[in-house]
């Protein structure tokens, strides 16, 4: 009975997971700007890591492990966020947007009016 | 073609990337764990540090390649040629595995008693050989000292006060989350190098570790405020030691009668010979490594931040 | 379930190889780079238990700390670089 | 059954390319991308070739029979870091002649070079 309500969910914390990742690589192929496919990559990355890591604890029996994926995930919290701000603050601080993209830019604001 | 050095930098780390993944399916973990670290971290750095000095755009290329072209088409057919007798991918009974392997893979516990079979044949069976890795690292560090050596400035000026306040307003966070990350990559460097015997890991990935957490403290807190935590000539002398213990322990084996790098002669039991000499080794390889991968960065930063400021903004 | 995230994974490394080839700026291909870092990470855990020795997820931690040791190192050695407009999308 | 040897080929595939880098491009730092591609390409022949079907990875644990060759791991392991230092002793040489004749193109300083003799 535990076992299968463990299987169960930690496939379903995985199938979450393979959704976010497929999202974000969505995100990240499709999408017109910098700025747009950082959010794409930046908001689904964390949790997408942090649900198939959580998948693969479910799955696993042994502590040792557990702890290490624990650690794994506790450092994507720390690291993924991190880079995302270096990245955006980066991009903001050499001004990308006001001279580069010119055109996908005027898309932007005109897809916000 | 890509002409922007930069993006073939980037893409030659997402194919380091790469080929460690398939390190990791091949089996090869300890190799897949020094590729990690080495190919995406230590060497991606290096190549832009170098690009920030030399420039990132190359020229077009002028004649035509297809001179070039046409020796790697010979070369290359040649050598698939060659490929043809070889024995098949993944068969158990390639000459490879008949000759020395299987006495390593049945024999190592109870001559060596360390369950990681990488690390008993680099540490104990193949010595010798890593005692030369290890003096060629060092003689590479020594040749990127005498080329690029160390400009010394006269000590702490303004401009790096000035520098590093717009750093510590720019980068606050980054600034708090290494401080926080660093101990811990520390800590799991020295993992990384005792834990060696029982899993992936040992000397090289624990030295390489332990650097790159110096690189990214130099990186956000600036080059004068690293040099006042690990100086060069401190450095220096930490490369030759690791040289140096390495090899006494060869010495001191064959002091006590039996052949250089033979462990067992270390200690009455023969086994915690071993264990020991491992031990040993392993800390002479980490303070090689770590102090010359340091050495190379910090001479490379150094002789970055001393060109003049205007070809260093035109870059 | 595992070989499934697996494929996942690998598809979306795919995509953001792609993303770092095209570029169009030097941060996109950051981004790409960051992300197939990530995903090696998962991949790393994912194949480990997939082949059954789930013990080396030693090599998983390494990665995610030299994915991030790169990315500063990108920024903080492009910064100087003054960003190219000349580097538009090839239309 | 030539299919078994498609590990070879991937690896010459990939000789090959690092090989053309190196002796098409002018530029120095092209020309050690290509070498350390080049490199790369011979560590995956040797760990390709250490493993064996059926093999998990040389770290022994009970009750698992077949071992991939730990031999070419070693080999590898040490060669990996001793590339790091030849590719940091490369481009020290390359920051070197960037600031000896303002240029890291292989023709501009064969130019300078000519000029000079």
């Amino acid at each position: 009975m535990m076992d299968t309500f463990l299987n169960v969910s930690s496939g379903l914390f995985l199938l979450i997971g393979i959704f976010l990742c497929l999202t974000g690589g969505l995100g990240i192929l499709r999408f017109p700007d910098f700025y747009t496919r950082l959010h794409a990559v930046g908001v689904t990355e964390t949790l997408a890591t942090a649900m198939i890591l959580f998948g693969l604890i479910l799955h696993n029996p042994d502590f040792f492990i557990d702890i290490k994926l624990l650690i794994i995930l506790l450092m994507t919290l720390f690291i993924s966020p991190t880079a995302s701000h270096a990245l955006a603050n980066a991009a903001f601080h050499n001004e990308l947007s006001k001279q580069k993209d010119a055109k996908s830019n005027s898309e932007i604001t005109s897809s916000k009016s | 073609m890509m002409k922007d050095l930069l993006a073939v930098i980037m893409l030659l780390g997402i194919y380091s990337l790469l080929s460690s993944s398939f390190f990791v399916v091949m089996d090869a973990v300890d190799v897949a764990f020094t590729e990690a670290a080495v190919g995406a971290g230590i060497s991606t750095l290096l190549m832009l540090v170098a690009i920030s000095m030399t420039g990132r755009s190359e020229h077009p290329v002028r004649h035509k390649p297809l001179l070039a072209l046409a020796v790697v088409f010979v070369t290359g057919s040649l050598l698939i040629y060659g490929t043809l007798d070889m024995p098949y991918f993944g068969s158990a009974h390639a000459p490879i595995h008949q000759q020395v392997a299987p006495r390593y893979i049945n024999d190592s516990m109870q001559e060596i008693g360390v369950p990681n079979i990488v690390t008993s044949v680099l540490a104990s069976y193949r010595a010798y050989d890593t005692f030369g890795e290890v003096v060629v690292i060092f003689t590479a560090g020594i040749g990127v000292l005498s080329l690029l050596s160390w400009v010394r400035r006269s000590g702490y000026t303004k401009d790096d006060d000035s520098y590093n306040q717009s750093m510590h307003e720019q980068h606050l966070i980054l600034r708090i989350v290494t401080k926080m990350m660093i101990p811990f990559i520390l800590l799991f460097a020295l993992y990384v190098q005792f834990h060696g015997d029982f899993g992936p890991g040992g000397g090289f990935q624990a030295g390489v570790i332990f650097a790159s957490a110096i690189f990214l403290y130099t990186m956000l807190f600036g080059m004068s405020t690293a040099r006042r935590v690990i100086s060069q000539p401190f450095i220096q002398i930490l490369a030759a030691t690791g040289v140096l213990l390495y090899g006494s322990v060869g010495v001191a084996s064959l002091l006590n009668g039996k052949n250089f790098f033979d462990y067992s002669a270390l200690s009455s039991d023969p086994v915690a010979g071993q264990h020991l000499g491992i031990l040993l080794i392993e800390m002479g390889v980490g303070l090689t490594v770590t102090s010359i991968m340091i050495i190379i960065f910090f001479n490379f930063v150094s002789r970055r931040n001393n060109l003049p400021r205007k070809e260093n903004q035109d870059i | 379930m595992l070989i499934a995230a697996t494929l996942a994974i690998l598809i979306v490394m795919v995509m953001a190889t792609i993303r770092a080839v095209m570029g169009p700026t030097t941060y996109d291909r950051v981004l790409a780079v960051n992300m197939f870092g990530t995903k090696t990470v998962l991949l790393i855990s994912l194949l480990g238990f997939v082949m059954g020795r789930p013990e080396f997820l030693d090599i998983a931690i390494v990665y995610s700390l030299i994915n991030f040791i790169s990315v500063i190192g990108v920024l903080r050695y492009s910064k100087h670089f003054t960003i190219k407009h000349s580097e538009q999308p090839k239309k | 059954m030539l299919i078994g040897l498609y590990n070879y080929w991937v690896v010459v595939v990939l000789m090959m390319v690092g090989f053309y880098i190196v002796i098409a491009h002018g530029n120095l730092i092209k020309k050690i991308v290509g070498l350390s591609i080049f490199q790369t390409s011979v560590f995956i022949f040797y760990i390709s070739m250490a493993n064996v079907e059926g093999g998990t990875a040389p770290i022994l644990a009970d009750g698992i029979e077949q071992y991939s060759n730990p031999l070419p791991h070693v080999l590898i392991l040490t060669a990996i870091v001793v590339s790091i230092a030849t590719t940091a002793l490369a481009l020290a040489l390359a920051i070197r002649l960037k600031e000896a004749y303002g240029s890291i193109e292989e023709e501009e300083i064969q130019n300078k070079d000519n000029l000079d003799c």
